[in-house]
């Protein structure tokens, strides 16, 4: 037996013993995920059981070095784990912008300290992370952003304003870009953490469409940063936040990819009118499609074959994907779709989801800033 | 008959855009949300309408009302999906006249139309989809009939004084008249995406007179559907120019790089082409309005306009959306009402796939 | 009766009359066109019979004044004639660039001698013409056109070349722009007519994808062009050809109206698989909305009322509508309308026709340039 | 095995690159078309792909093939692709070897394909759109059958040695390899609009000998479809991507308005929505390979593959006409060949619709 087949072996008897059978169901709402974070929510008590355990192990982040809080895994057993993980459909044991955005950029660019201090609590779930990018007159042009950090000595006093925070009410620390010279534009932007319980920051969540709130308004007045909290080199926060948005844009991208049994096919088999079930069959070939991209996508990232900017085609694409598969739910769905607030319709969750999508292509970078990047960085098109 | 509005059709467009701008604005409907009001509309509005004589839009000047057609309908319509006024406009002064016109029950429920007093809803679909399947059905029973059955996606249903119900008898299809006061019906309302009301009804052996039948044989359906459908039409066409207006002023206002957004071609091109299709959907609406005016075969012309609307006020929310970013999708802007309340009105009465479906059939394909 | 019905029923005998039954059944290939000129080829007698009838009468130009060859037809007259026309199916008389591009631009831009010189011969179908706009540098951008004209005195010394020229081979004469002035872009341009048998001018079709040559390559050395031959004002030639391209644009979104009985109906009447056939209906919403958006163009224009870009959106619509409705002819015809050459499939026709399509939304001026034209002068955007 | 070609595929394909754009680009179907070569390839060029092994690419190194598989046959199939060459490679070397492999026929056969010399072509289809539906009779007669019916759109089929038929016999479908010099068959060559060249065959009581039989029931065809159909994906990945080059090229190279026209922006995205496609479908056709050479189940792979690149490579070629402008309408430019070539392709072995209807059978809907 080979090694990757022992793992393997070992993985699945562990996963057997220690993943709840609760946690092998079906999420109902987006309140049975797990973010952990300084004050926690768990619906069920054996959310917490199974993020300890995966987390003990490094598991939660298998491929981070052991010193970090990681399970010190080879590409190839992560690979296994994640199979033998989706063999039993067991949830994620968490959420977390801390691990798929901030962790990489951390590996990358910051100082071993910062990396010691940071990524363990992380990899537990201890500290939920949220991220400071966008600005009222900085969506898509991040180079406009105006949330200042001047220098005190020691420290910074940020002063500002951030919009689309993700769950920054809810979050513990920031990462966050701030003007740190105000002489050029991409040049001189920084980034820093810092506490959210830090004295002079204010939360105001933002209602959106759907009647859920999962973003905010965060202001800053007068917030004191410590230096040591900057990561990267001063005024070269644009080459972090670039290498960032790769991997917010791979999250999103996976959006397009329907797991487990997917409620359009389940929708077309209770019979859909003959225009409509065209529809979802066309739709299913760019869907399974982008299933082998996808893999495709992730097995050359691995090998170090891709294009940088392949995440921008992913993100692009996989979000458009996604608006259209609820487009087709809501016509799948008719008038009872619509409903809002009845239980039949679980309090409105087809229309909601439907409306939540629209923002897809929106965040981390829209569809249009996508395809600026895809046109002038692989297809070469002159500016 | 040219295909676009005379002197007179445009005087009237400029008053109900006048008045329904000022009385019935986004923020009308925003407020009755907010304030979890159960109507779904607001009665003083619809006794407003009746002021300037807009509920008897189609009720014959002989009867009291302005004796106009679907054209002049269509331009209130229009402002009103300009608006997203909350309205039983489109179910009463429009589908119901039409349907009760030329009956008995017309003296019964014309002056209250006219006075602004009586609302009627709609009692046809019976699943999620709306489709030809009635089965609620329609017995002999005394000297009429007792309907057993239910509805759905009823607008105004619960709020109603007139129920037009599309019921299946031993002959075949018939459309009665059901006053909501009838003993046991209960009509369950439920609050939809686009903050109106419609009710999910259930006919418990409703006992209604002889004369409760305003139409036997698919005919009268068939009239009442045609002036409903092409009504919400004309609603769509308000709803998606709206969003258009309200994108193109947003591209020319908005900047990003260091330029007005609406000066990069991408989104022109975009604007453009959707600027197109809302004038081929206009178009077909109003085809269809002076069809049914005219009294000339109007069944394709309203499928048409109901599938074509749909789809391009549907491409207008989905671009006015992604045109505006964040803001778009925040609750305090208008423009995520107007994505809901055109999903709601491409569900309505059959949507672009029904319509294309059955055009297709008609062509015998 | 009123007049105009009156007048209809009068129509009416006239054409039973008049029209040869041959006129009446549909042109079976592009060749039982009538297109007139110096040298008219006719497929079948009745054709010259046909056309000598109707501009006899001056009904090939109904709504032109008498005394430039027309009908002198009011609005409602000429709209009652061509129903009348469509009623029994009757063919176009003459199919003519001087009737539906040139006419109209002399009858607005030319002085009275030039109108009586060209007008009545392009109502007879005397005189064919070509238009000469496009050149190799200059495609969607006329203004960089090189074609120059020096002045010499009682006439210009045309120099240049002229690519996309339809029909150039089988020409009389053309309506082109030349460059009289060299130091403005737009202004330096001016509108002349000359006569393709003129020393200097040569000629080269274009093999075109469809396997026809409708296009040819047109150059001019040194030919002397009377200035009496000048439409408009020295140098305003671009205000005459923009006029005259809203009528290019009109005539070639009329394609996307199908006439008479419908192949595409057709073959979905014979069976097509269900996505197919879905996609077919869908079109036919397009298609069939197009038709009442034609009526509707046509009348505002009529009444003063239709935007003056609202030519653009039509020539937009309508070619990317018949460049939809090829493919899926072609999806219908499966490996039928692949063949090439065979009787069977009356020499390629189907395909040869499907990659005509494809020139539609590129001549006249591209799609992309319409779509430019209705931002910035219907929806008022930016440049 | 991961998503993407190993060292020695990726060597292949250099390979392939240099000899297919050397020997055959696409100068070379047009020396062909122009000479009315009644052919349809060049045999010449056929010999040289043997010399280099690529006719025994799916051969197993036993029989003197090179025992490769569908991965490294799509590498070969994307570069004829790209180069539009003529070539009976497709239905030869891989869906016929694919088809014999393992019969008592393979013997016969597999030497003359090596040696490029034998050349297959595929009846299967009966009707203008590729389905499910064999009519062609295969009766039991001697010690072995008598074919009649008639056959469409079996390219090579006038030049071929080896004809494999999808036939209907008593039992079920079979599939029959019937030498071309059979009496009794007559084929009607037509040249498509791509230049290439399909024939309509007839088989007037075809006498062939039990073993022709080379697979019973649908498993046989099923196998030669799979490879059919993934190779031709393959090609039109090919036909895409050298499609979105010329463009890309073209637009960084033509200048309108003072500005290379791949400035602009409308056009950009144009371009990186169609390299997406592209990417998705080049993906999609990658899995299907893999999977037919680990022997899993392949079939909605296959029929993903093929659906996905006629989507992607028909508006690759849409795109390129369009974005070139007139040049590209022009016969003495390369890119009408591709659209032509594109659309054979795209119909070939069931197109998009029917591969799309195919997988939602599958699915259960």
């Amino acid at each position: 037996m080979s090694d990757l087949d022992q793992f393997r072996q070992e993985t699945r008897t562990w996963l057997e013993e220690n993943c709840p059978p609760t946690m092998r169901t079906p999420m109902r709402s987006e309140k049975d995920a797990t973010w952990g974070g300084r004050n926690p929510e768990y619906a069920h008590p054996d959310q917490k059981l199974w993020l300890d355990r995966m987390a003990e192990r490094g598991w939660t982040v298998p491929d981070w070095p052991t010193q970090y809080g990681g399970g010190g895994l080879t590409p190839g057993e992560t690979k296994i784990l994640r199979e033998e993980l989706a063999r039993i459909r067991a949830r994620n044991p968490l959420n977390s912008f801390g691990i798929s955005m901030l962790g990489p950029a951390l590996l990358k660019y910051a100082t071993e300290e910062q990396k010691l201090e940071h990524l363990p609590k992380i990899a537990r779930g201890e500290i939920r992370w949220c991220q400071g990018y966008s600005e009222p007159n900085a969506g898509s042009d991040l180079a406009g952003l105006q949330t200042s950090a001047e220098d005190a000595g020691d420290h910074f006093i940020v002063n500002g304003q951030k919009v689309w925070t993700s769950y920054a009410d809810k979050a513990d620390w920031i990462f966050c870009l701030v003007r740190t010279d105000k002489s050029s534009k991409q040049g001189g932007i920084s980034f820093v953490l810092f506490d959210m319980a830090s004295e002079g920051v204010s939360i105001k969540p933002i209602l959106l469409i759907s009647g859920n709130s999962p973003f905010c308004e965060t202001f800053f007045d007068n917030v004191k940063v410590p230096k040591a909290n900057l990561v990267g080199e001063l005024n070269k926060g644009w080459d972090v936040a670039k290498y960032l948005l790769g991997h917010e844009r791979e999250m999103i991208s996976g959006m397009g990819l329907g797991a487990g049994s997917d409620p359009l096919l389940d929708a077309a088999r209770k019979g859909a009118d003959p225009l409509l079930r065209a529809q979802i069959a066309l739709f299913q070939v760019r869907s399974q499609a982008f299933k082998a991209m996808s893999e495709r996508f992730i097995d050359e990232l691995k090998a170090g074959h891709a294009h940088p900017a392949q995440p921008s085609m992913m993100k692009y694409y996989g979000t458009e994907l996604n608006k259209t598969r609820h487009e087709l739910l809501m016509a799948a769905g008719g008038s009872d779709a619509l409903e809002w607030e009845s239980e039949r319709s679980h309090g409105g969750a087809a229309a909601r989801t439907w409306l939540r999508t629209k923002a897809n292509s929106i965040e981390g970078g829209t569809s249009e800033i996508q395809l600026n990047i895809i046109a002038k960085r692989i297809l070469d098109l002159p500016s | 008959m040219p295909l676009y509005h005379t002197d007179d059709q445009s005087l009237l467009r400029d008053t109900a855009r006048d008045f329904v701008a000022e009385h019935a604005p986004v923020s009308h409907l925003r407020s009755l949300r907010d304030a979890n009001d159960t109507t779904g509309f607001s009665r003083d509005l619809w006794r407003e309408f009746a002021t300037l004589g807009f509920t008897g839009i189609l009720i014959p000047e002989a009867q009291g009302g302005l004796g106009l057609g679907h054209v002049e309908a269509g331009i209130v319509l229009e402002e009103i999906g300009r608006n997203l006024s909350p309205s039983p406009f489109l179910t009463t002064a429009i589908a119901a006249v039409e349907a009760l016109k030329g009956t008995a029950q017309a003296d019964r429920w014309f002056p209250g139309i006219l006075a602004g007093k009586a609302v009627a809803a709609l009692a046809i679909d019976e699943g999620r989809k709306h489709n030809a399947r009635i089965t609620l059905k329609a017995e002999r029973a005394g000297n009429g009939y007792r309907l057993t059955g239910s509805k759905q996606f009823v607008h105004h249903g619960h709020a109603a004084d007139l129920l037009l119900v599309a019921a299946q008898t031993d002959a075949g299809t018939a459309l009665f008249a059901v006053p909501a006061s009838a003993t046991g019906l209960t009509a369950d309302p439920e609050r939809l995406a686009d903050s109106s009301i419609a009710a999910r009804l259930t006919f418990d052996g409703v006992q209604v007179d002889a004369d409760a039948v305003i139409g036997e044989g698919d005919a009268a359906l068939t009239r009442l559907l045609a002036a409903a459908r092409t009504g919400a039409s004309a609603e769509l066409v308000g709803v998606g120019g709206a969003t258009l207006d309200m994108t193109i002023g947003y591209l020319k206002q908005r900047k990003q790089f260091g330029a007005v957004i609406g000066s990069f071609q991408a989104l022109q091109h975009r604007a453009a082409h959707l600027y197109s299709e809302l004038e081929v959907a206009r178009a077909a609406v109003l085809k269809a309005q002076q069809l049914l005016d005219t009294g000339e075969n109007a069944a394709q012309a309203v499928a048409l306009a109901k599938a074509m609307t749909g789809l391009a006020t549907t491409l207008a929310v989905q671009e006015g959306i992604q045109m505006h970013g964040g803001i778009g999708m925040t609750d305090e802007y208008d423009l995520g009402f107007y994505m809901k309340r055109a999903r709601v009105l491409a569900e309505l009465f059959g949507d672009t796939n029904f319509h294309a479906d059955a055009l297709a059939q008609a062509a015998g394909y």
